[in-house]
């Protein structure tokens, strides 16, 4: 692609999500999400593959009719109480569409099933651009929004951790997985923003390092699937012992970075008095769990009968840049000391 | 209907032979690990599957017992008595003198518990019932003197006891009414 | 409820209720969403235009500019898959399934 | 040149014997005392030392018991009799005759 | 402080110092020498009892009751716990007596295991025990007690398994450490029941807020502990089983000190104890049936070794009857004479063992009376002194245990089975005496015999001296707290000697019969019932394990296996997530119908509910 | 004048269940005609006459033209109009779902605005559309640079989609 079309579409990238950040206007928050979903079709589509179009177009159908849904909603509610602020409180019905149109922009369980499919068809790094800065948008508009229906938020969260368990048990492409584990993450989110945004806000934050991390390391093994990763001891041998920990990072072990926002979801859910969504949402996490193990075994505690046709290629130089994997793992790995810190940086 | 009568001819036929080339080769089989054939198979019912049993484990129809089938996964495998290698008898010319085997002889189920350290089985100079008769009745019997020996204490004594206050009058629940009569623990 | 309102609505609905179920082509798709598209600017000139709010007389305009930009954007995927997928039709699009 | 080469071969065992080190069997020998060898089919050594002090000990033994049987048999036989109290005279008992007023 | 006090305590810590500096020289990282043994070991135990000895004479001299040092060792917020020494009068006349014992025990074992190549490490083990049972002695609260329990405990462990090679040495050395565990059940558990209702460990506080209490549980426990260590009935199998042991090992550990620990233990708490009925005739009755059963199974034994052992099994429960008699000064007298003739006894033994050609059947000796004269002296003098004999050392405490038997009102029956174990003692005691030395030699003729060393002769003269002399020593600086009662029917007062006398006449007579040919085979019941130690390893060391290992089983593969993980734990979960796995995926068909359907169905619902 | 605007509301409710009912492209372009159509006569109605005028510029001049020439590169042989039972099946469902509707809220109704219109348009120079769009040139720029850079943006976004036999394609 030509870099200087890359820059724009990059820019508009920027500019989309940052404009739905800045605004206060359901109008400017449409447009922004518009943009940003404009932007990135071509960077889906770049490779012309009939796999990559055919993502992009599913893509950008259900972004199509969310964005449409958002406006509708907002206009509804403008007609309804005559207001177009985002801050202002939802009448009850475009707030529930509002809510299940943002659900369905980022991939929340029940409306979730483009998101797998979509990020398989894509190549590494426009899945991470999806996977993160694609989320932010919709994010800060839920979490705008929040006080809204209860129970209907607390079922998306659960559906989505749960089917983020489920989905990603029976897989061995990684990016359905990861598809699969952003779907749980954000699921961890939208339980826990009706009771503390800044909890949500920070497992965002814990987020996006580690999938940042993680689809780094398949980039730079270049493998797709759980085959490919098991030959890549003889690639890039301590990026295979430390890609353990970045994934039970994402599973949320202690004590890793990824441990925090559980425990301060677990802790805050149980506050708030629904021990038993607490209980759920944390055995789904154990779904989740398995299969990073399972990542983790076939990468680093077995050697794969593969044959390859040199052990050493790890000798080799590469041209990529390493340092932000360098800075990302060791965020994804390390963070959890820093915990109050964290928080206290969140906070208001 | 045809079909599966076509494969329980086929496998009729085929019993006791391995297909494909291995079939050609001299039968063996390799050194290490157990075949199929050697692991325990279901629960024999029939007087048939025992004899096949027992022939499979080298042991004579009338020795063969298998375990019970509790569900624990033991299959035909055969109740072998509860003794240790270490009690067979060290002058037999067994296959293996230092374990004390034969050659393709089934071990015991629970073989590791069957030692020393974990259960004796060496034999014991009276028999089982002797040993667990004469022990609980010597038990038996000292706690019944102990019993005894507790009803009718032995004591030696020099004279009666003597207590101050007309003998403990009061505090022996007798009444402040009464004027207790005077004792005399000595005699003039 | 105006009965405008419920038309608008209702068209709204109907057009995503046409883009969810059943679509032969993608250009079906596309066009249902061209009618959604369209009531939403009749809805929001119809907002303004009720509510003689001059501000926002501003807004059919930007959003009917933006649909079409989605509108070019949807044709030029349509052209795109027929390319890739030699056809237009949305069940051919099933090459990433689990 | 033979002796040159016997030269070598003694300097050889020379140094050989120096880098050893003075060989010595160590023996472990617990105690001091008299050492002596297993012996089969012979009367053991019953050294003079031995018998004299088995002797002393016995005989403190039986002098320390005997002794002691004889300066206070009264801690083995009861330390006196079984007094008989009916034998007591008044005057013994520090009581005054019935008639005494 | 006062100046007396003042040397009292540093002379005591300056023994302790003087006991741990061979331990912290076999810290460096240089190999030991080969005389590290008695040129450390030996010495520092040998310096550490004469410095004992200042201690002693100015406890005897100057009448002083106890003198406690305490540090605090750490504070929790409900219980403090100190470190702190208690010299009083039992731990004062004990320690030198323990180290006597040791000094002669550890010069004895530079001879008798002079050919261990591990000699070094086995004279560490005893010191490390040594010091153990100093701290178990010394000990002024029941924390600093476990400590030395417990160490003592690892290191009868270690050291009765020295020979591990043998399969027998390592069982023998299991059944300690079992057995030793089952009691040390039951001081944790009195342990815990002091802390938590009397919220101390310090003896006196714990003696001054006990008084209104009911002590029965924690004195249970104590009696078990007390059971467990120092072998009484039903916990006594492990005894003669460590004979496994090097016979030093056996000296030290399993006569003289280690086991006299749970007796130690009673005595130390026994103001716990006065007042409580129950636990005194427990301990009555336990210890009665401990020395008459014991004693008994000292009769047939023919390993030499062994039947010391029961010999001090049945002295263990003669101790135990003491303290049910609540005389537990008595039993502290016992347990320091028969350290003196007990030690002898093993060293005796081990070297006559050493002589034959480790050679401990009794039968296969004799006439050793004129090969070694030494040793049989010793083994005479000692085994006078076990029997009572008027004057030794054993008949000191043995007669006083009796006497206040006698003269107390005790259950009938326990002072029967007491006097019958005193009359077996006399019996086996002769016995053993009568086979080894007496008669003619029935050993192989290449047996090495040589008893011409220093460091056999030293140490049995050492403890014979201490067996003729050491029991009267004792007695006359002993103030009884409870006056003995001093009048007694001749009858009475003579009881322990004539039965005695009887079973010495008796073990006299059956050696005339089985000598002269007369009767050979014993009573077949009572000989196995006695020679099997009553049945009682072969039932319950067969029957415990098997009943545990088949419920060990059951537990394994029904209610883990099949209930657990087949059908409860992780298979119901496989089975209960694959469906739903599966028809996660499955939904996904990649059309983009299904996803925009599905978000309209919920749509609908969501909405649908919201509004209505 | 009132069921004027009736029945242009009903032909756009038509119009979209012509268009939702998944007929051939052709006829679905022809509905959503029919249903711009009838919305400029909607705006009309409301007063909008600017605005029905660009819907009609724009939208059906422009963009429908392009939606024309594409429904004839996916042109399929049997097209498939109202008249096919799968068509019409849906075209009834979705009727009866609009039926539904009504009679949910029927009886409910009210008319006209529910705010105060502003008394002051007597005295407006320019309908209040056009100005308001005109404002779009005065106090909009940020707006409209915006939107300049979305059409910017979109040509190069279609420009990349569809560049280039070669690619894949």
């Amino acid at each position: 692609m030509n870099p200087f079309v890359l820059s724009i579409l990059l820019l508009s990238l920027g500019l989309g999500t940052t404009l739905t950040f800045a605004s206060s206007h359901w109008l400017l928050a449409w447009m922004g999400l518009e943009i940003s979903t404009l932007a990135i079709i071509p960077l889906m589509a770049q490779h012309h593959h009939p796999r990559a179009v055919e993502a992009t177009t599913k893509y950008f159908i259900t972004q199509a009719a969310a964005a449409a849904l958002i406006l509708f909603a907002s206009t509804t509610n403008a007609w309804i109480t005559g207001q177009w602020d985002i801050n202002f409180n939802l009448h009850a019905f475009p707030a529930s569409l509002l809510t299940m149109a943002l659900a369905l922009k980022m991939g929340l369980a029940p409306v979730h099933f483009w998101l797998p499919e979509v990020l398989q068809g894509l190549d590494l790094t426009t899945g991470l651009i999806l996977s993160t800065w694609q989320k932010l948008a919709p994010f800060i508009l839920m979490c705008q929004i929040m006080p809204v229906n209860s129970s209907l938020i607390t079922f998306l969260g659960i559906a989505s951790t749960l089917v983020g368990g489920w989905g990603g048990l029976n897989q061995t492409q990684l990016r359905k997985i990861l598809a699969y584990s952003s779907i749980a993450h954000l699921g961890w989110m939208v339980l826990v923003m009706q009771f503390n945004q800044q909890l949500a806000l920070l497992a965002l934050v814990i987020y996006i390092p580690m999938t940042f991390s993680t689809f780094m390391i398949f980039k730079t093994n270049s493998s797709t699937t759980m085959n490919t990763l098991a030959a890549s001891w003889a690639k890039t041998p301590a990026l295979t012992a430390i890609t353990p920990l970045v994934l039970l990072s994402l599973g949320g072990l202690p004590p890793l970075s990824g441990f925090m926002p559980k425990w301060m979801i677990l802790q805050e859910l149980t506050k708030q008095d629904i021990p038993l969504t607490a209980s759920v949402a944390a055995l789904s996490a154990l779904f989740s769990l398995y299969f990073y193990l399972r990542i983790s075994y076939a990468m680093t505690l077995t050697i794969s009968p593969n044959n390859l046709n040199a052990t050493t290629p790890w000798r080799l130089q590469t041209t990529s840049s390493t340092l932000p994997l360098a800075i990302s793992t060791t965020i994804s790995a390390m963070l959890l000391p820093l915990a109050p810190a964290t928080l206290a940086l969140l906070s208001p | 209907m045809a079909g599966v009568g076509f494969q329980r001819w086929v496998r009729t036929l085929s019993k006791g032979k391995i297909s494909g080339i291995s079939g050609l080769l001299p039968a063996c089989r390799p050194a290490s690990g157990v075949s199929k054939d050697m692991l325990p198979g279901a629960y024999p019912k029939t007087p048939e599957e025992i004899a096949a049993a027992a022939k499979k484990y080298n042991i004579r129809v009338e020795d063969y017992k298998p375990l019970a089938d509790n569900g624990e996964g033991y299959g035909d495998y055969p109740q072998l008595p509860d003794k240790s290698q270490q009690d067979r008898d060290p002058t037999y010319q067994w296959d293996h003198p230092d374990l004390r085997r034969n050659w393709g002889e089934p071990m015991h189920w629970d073989f590791d518990m069957y030692i020393r350290n974990r259960v004796d089985t060496s034999p014991t100079v009276v028999p089982w019932s002797t040993m667990c008769k004469q022990l609980f009745g010597f038990l038996g019997f000292m706690m019944f003197m102990f019993y005894l020996g507790d009803k009718f204490p032995a004591y030696q004594p020099v004279g009666p006891k003597q207590f101050p206050f007309n003998n403990l009058h009061l505090e022996r629940g007798g009444s402040p009414d009464v004027d207790p009569e005077e004792v005399k623990n000595y005699e003039i | 409820m105006t009965p405008t309102h419920f038309t608008i609505s209702s068209a709204f609905l109907l057009g995503l209720m046409g883009l969810a179920f059943h679509r032969t082509h993608l250009l079906s798709a596309l066009l249902c969403l061209e009618a959604m598209m369209l009531a939403l600017f009749i809805a929001l000139s119809l907002w303004s235009l009720q509510l003689d709010a001059t501000g926002y007389s501003t807004a059919p305009m930007l959003m009917l500019a933006f649909s079409a930009c989605e509108a070019s954007a949807g044709l030029a995927l349509l052209v795109a898959t027929a390319r890739t997928h030699g056809t237009d039709h949305l069940q051919n699009l099933n090459l990433l399934q689990c | 040149m033979s002796s040159l080469g016997r030269a070598v071969g003694l300097l050889r065992a020379g140094t050989n014997a120096l880098r050893r080190g003075p060989q010595k069997t160590v023996t472990r020998k617990a105690g001091g005392g008299p050492h002596i060898e297993p012996q089969y089919r012979q009367y053991p050594q019953v050294t003079k030392n031995q018998k004299i002090q088995a002797e002393i000990l016995s005989s403190t033994m039986w002098f320390w018991i005997l002794w002691h049987f004889w300066h206070s048999s009264d801690d083995v036989l009861g330390h006196f009799a079984w007094p008989d109290a009916s034998q007591w005279t008044d005057e013994e008992l520090g009581i005054p005759a019935d008639d005494e007023e | 402080m006062h100046p007396t006090t003042l040397m009292y305590t540093s002379s005591l810590l300056l023994m302790f110092a003087i006991l741990l500096y061979p331990l912290l020289v076999t810290f460096t990282s240089l190999p030991l020498n080969n005389d590290w043994a008695s040129s450390h070991a030996k010495t520092a135990v040998k310096t550490a009892f004469l410095i004992s000895l200042a201690p002693l004479s100015l406890f005897l001299s100057s009448g002083m009751e106890t003198v406690t040092s305490s540090w605090t060792w750490m504070v929790t917020t409900t219980l403090d716990i100190t470190l702190s020494f208690k010299f009083d009068y039992y731990s004062i006349i004990f320690i030198p007596i323990a180290l006597y014992v040791t000094w002669s025990i550890l010069e004895f074992a530079t001879w008798y295991m002079h050919a261990d190549p591990l000699i070094n490490r086995f004279f560490k083990y005893l010191l490390t025990f040594l010091v153990a049972m100093l701290i178990l002695v010394s000990a002024n609260n029941l924390f600093q007690l476990f400590i030395g329990w417990e160490g003592v405990g690892i290191m009868s462990f270690l050291l009765i398994g020295w020979w591990h090679g043998r399969a027998d040495a390592n069982t023998a050395a299991l059944q300690a450490v079992l057995y030793n565990r089952v009691g040390d059940i039951g001081l944790i558990l009195g342990m815990a029941w002091l802390a938590t209702n009397v919220n101390s460990w310090d003896i006196q506080q714990m003696f001054i807020l006990s008084k209104n209490l009911d002590l029965t549980l924690p004195l249970l426990g104590l009696i078990l502990a007390a059971t467990g260590k120092s072998a009484q009935f039903g916990l006594h199998p492990w005894l003669p089983a460590a004979m496994e042991g090097p016979t030093p090992v056996s000296a030290l550990l399993h006569s003289s000190t280690m086991v006299v620990a749970g007796i130690f233990l009673l005595i130390r708490l026994s103001p716990l104890m006065e007042n409580n009925q129950t636990a005194l005739s427990l301990c009555l009755c336990l210890g009665a049936l401990t020395t008459m059963f014991t004693a008994t199974c000292a009769l047939t034994q023919n390993d030499i070794k062994k039947i010391v052992a029961f010999s001090t099994s049945s002295q263990l429960g003669l101790m135990m009857v003491t303290i049910g008699l609540n005389q537990p000064q008595l039993a502290f007298l016992h347990i320091c004479t028969h350290a003196f003739f007990k030690a002898m006894l093993f060293l005796c033994s081990g070297s006559v063992i050493h002589s034959l050609n480790d050679e401990q059947d009794i039968r296969k000796m004799g006439g050793l009376h004129h090969l070694a004269p030494f040793t049989s002296s010793c083994l005479t003098v000692g085994s006078l002194a076990l029997t009572g004999t008027p004057f030794l050392a054993g008949f000191f405490s043995k007669d006083a245990i009796i006497e206040a038997l006698n003269t107390s009102q005790v259950n009938a029956w326990a002072l029967t089975l007491t006097l019958i174990a005193t009359s077996f003692t006399a019996i086996y005691s002769l016995r053993v005496i009568f086979f080894v030395t007496m008669g003619t030699p029935r050993f192989l003729p290449s047996s090495p015999i040589n008893e011409n060393n220093s460091a056999v002769i030293n140490p049995l003269k050492r403890l014979a001296w201490g067996s003729i002399f050491g029991g009267l020593l004792i007695m006359l600086n002993t103030n009884l707290f409870k006056t003995p009662v001093l009048t007694m029917p001749t009858e009475l007062k003579l009881a322990a000697l004539a039965v005695s006398i009887l079973g010495l006449l008796i073990a006299l007579e059956l050696a005339t019969l089985t000598t002269k040919q007369l009767k050979v085979t014993p009573l077949q019941v009572s000989h196995h019932f006695s020679n099997s130690l009553g049945f009682i390893p072969a039932i319950i060391h067969r029957q415990a394990p098997q009943l545990s290992l088949i419920l060990g089983q059951k537990i394994a593969s029904q209610m883990v296996d099949q209930t657990w993980l087949e059908k409860t734990g992780p298979k119901a979960i496989a089975n209960a997530t694959t469906p739903l796995a599966a028809a996660t995926s499955n939904i996904q068909q990649g059309l983009i119908k299904t996803y925009l359907t599905l978000f309209l169905i919920t749509l609908i619902l969501v909405t649908l509910i919201s509004v209505a | 004048m009132a069921y004027i605007m009736l029945t242009l509301l009903i032909g756009m409710v038509l119009g979209v269940i012509s268009v939702a009912s998944n007929p051939s492209p052709y006829f679905a372009a022809l509905g959503l005609v029919l249903v711009a159509g009838v919305g400029c006569g909607v705006l009309m109605g409301h007063g909008g006459s600017f605005l029905s005028l660009v819907l009609f510029l724009i939208y059906l001049g422009g963009m429908l033209v392009v939606f024309a020439y594409c429904a004839a590169l996916a042109a399929e042989p049997y097209p498939e109009a109202w008249g096919e039972w799968s068509v019409l099946g849906s075209v009834l469902g979705y009727l009866l779902l609009v039926f539904g509707g009504v009679s949910w809220f029927w009886g409910g109704w009210y008319e006209g605005a529910w705010v105060p219109v502003d008394e002051l348009i007597e005295f407006s120079v320019v309908a209040a559309d056009s100005g308001g769009v005109a404002l779009m040139y005065s106090l909009g720029g940020g707006l409209l640079v915006v939107s300049a850079w979305v059409l910017l943006l979109t040509l190069l976004v279609v420009l990349e989609l569809t560049r280039g036999l070669a690619r894949g394609a």
